[in-house]
């Protein structure tokens, strides 16, 4: 898996590429998470699109990424998620944990007011 | 290896065997992909087979194999007419099945836990999924999924 | 099965078994393809190494099984640092290799013949081609090819 | 394998898809070329556009329907063939023997005065 990271605006876009799926991913994940936390931004937006397959040890990274924001007054969404990844969110129920977004610019557009907390 | 060998008919079984790296889970994805094209399974049923057959490979390199390459994870394919059974096999320590079934991942507790989804898919995802656990020498978890085609005709 | 196991090392081994039905070819292209992308060939390199064990696989089906499908072909791969080693063996009579590579198939005799280009195409794709034929019990084609960037450095 | 036929003027066009590669495709595609022969066309076309691969058996099958052809005083004709194909073409000394397009239309024209014998 490769990341690759962005500031637009006050949100940090996380792209992930390849598969997740637990392994030296896992520490990534949390890594960069924990990183862009500690500079300060609180919107943080992962983007799915060069994901091809997610395993339920990646879906434990989104979930420890999603508890990891929360606890540091932050939010975690997604975007472009396949038709794959999606029903592995339908049966497991990430889809009711995640807001999950088609295009980028609805989902930079969603983060409006939703952390009091902005980049400082 | 001391677990039974499985009976799929010659004719129509495909072995296939890797160290344990999850790094080779992307061949068993391509592989189990290019076995469900051969079967003519549609897109939907095929990315439900793959998931299942990486959750029960992940497992086995994880949890049997504590990610000892050294340790082969075995796959079995049987291709029926209308029906794919898979066997993932590992000798691992085995586990209790029924404690690791107790908590239910879509559950308010269970779902903010980063781990306890893999069976969970399997079992959602495929038709049946049977797990033959011998402590001590090994796991082997015996898949099956029919076509949808196939299935068109029982009223169900 | 009496021929020799090969000897790669389990941590760099897959192992890939089929019956002899020529529309498993597919599945074994997908499955070279998912190895070679894996170990970063481009792609000239995996088609030159999905042709070659094609052609070791075809020849398996049709000359040494007959295609019998009880019969399995089996595939083993060794992802090496820079090489991909790979055995296709079978349990057919054997042949005379000398025989058969007496007629240049690009010759202006060889080439309007409909048949004689398998084993010359594994020769010109891959880097090594050794066969281990056992009359009567069977043929092991041993096949190697390294990586174009792996090769940069020895000033070929 | 699967074939789809076309005449395109005075050119019959085949078209393959899947994989060429010998059992019950040998007799099809010999089968396909004797029956467009017998029409009494002599200029044909084969479309390799969605054929991912050739093995020997493949490109022994198309040597037949050359040998056939031209023995029947027509002439076949090859277009659209990938990378991958291609170097096995080139490897085995097949380009010396067809005449190989990259578009239709040029394939089709070079027909031109190539057989003396038009479908009557
Ligand atoms: N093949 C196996 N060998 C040993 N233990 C296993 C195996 N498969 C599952 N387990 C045990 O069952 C638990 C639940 O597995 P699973 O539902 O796949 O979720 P997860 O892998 O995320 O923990 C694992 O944590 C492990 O303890
Ligand atoms: N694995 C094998 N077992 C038995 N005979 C074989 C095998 N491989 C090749 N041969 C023999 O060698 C001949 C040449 O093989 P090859 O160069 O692949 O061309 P082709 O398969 O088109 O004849 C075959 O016709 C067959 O007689």
């Amino acid at each position: 898996m490769k990341i690759k990271q962005e500031a637009i605006g006050d949100v940090y876009v996380v792209r992930l590429s390849g598969q997740l799926m637990g392994g030296p991913d896992a520490d990534s994940v949390r890594e960069t998470i924990l990183s862009i936390l500690n500079q300060g931004y609180k919107k943080i937006l992962i983007d799915l699109k060069d994901v091809s397959w997610v395993n339920s040890t990646g879906l434990g990274i989104l979930m420890s990424a999603h508890i990891t924001a929360t606890q540091n007054g932050g939010i975690v969404k997604l975007m472009r998620i396949s038709r794959r990844i999606d029903s592995i969110f339908m049966v497991t129920r990430l889809n009711t944990v995640f807001q999950v977004f088609d295009k980028e610019e609805d989902a930079i557009a969603s983060f409006e007011g939703d952390v009091t907390g902005q980049k400082n | 290896m001391t677990l039974p060998q499985c009976d799929f008919p010659a004719d129509r079984s495909i072995v296939f065997q890797m160290p344990s790296r999850l790094e080779l889970l992307v061949v068993v994805d391509q592989l189990v992909q290019a076995i469900c094209h051969d079967m003519d399974f549609d897109r939907d049923d095929t990315d439900a087979i793959a998931n299942s057959v990486i959750e029960a490979a992940t497992n086995a390199v994880q949890h049997a194999h504590g990610h000892d390459v050294m340790r082969p994870v075995v796959f079995r394919f049987c291709l029926g007419d209308d029906e794919l059974q898979i066997e993932v096999t590992d000798t691992g320590p085995g586990f209790d099945l029924e404690e690791v079934s107790a908590l239910d991942p879509t559950g308010p507790e269970g779902i903010l836990k980063s781990r306890g989804r893999g069976i969970f898919i399997m079992k959602a995802m495929m038709d049946r999924v049977d797990f033959d656990i011998q402590m001590g020498k090994g796991t082997r978890v015996c898949m099956a999924k029919s076509r949808r085609s196939a299935e068109a005709g029982d009223g169900s």
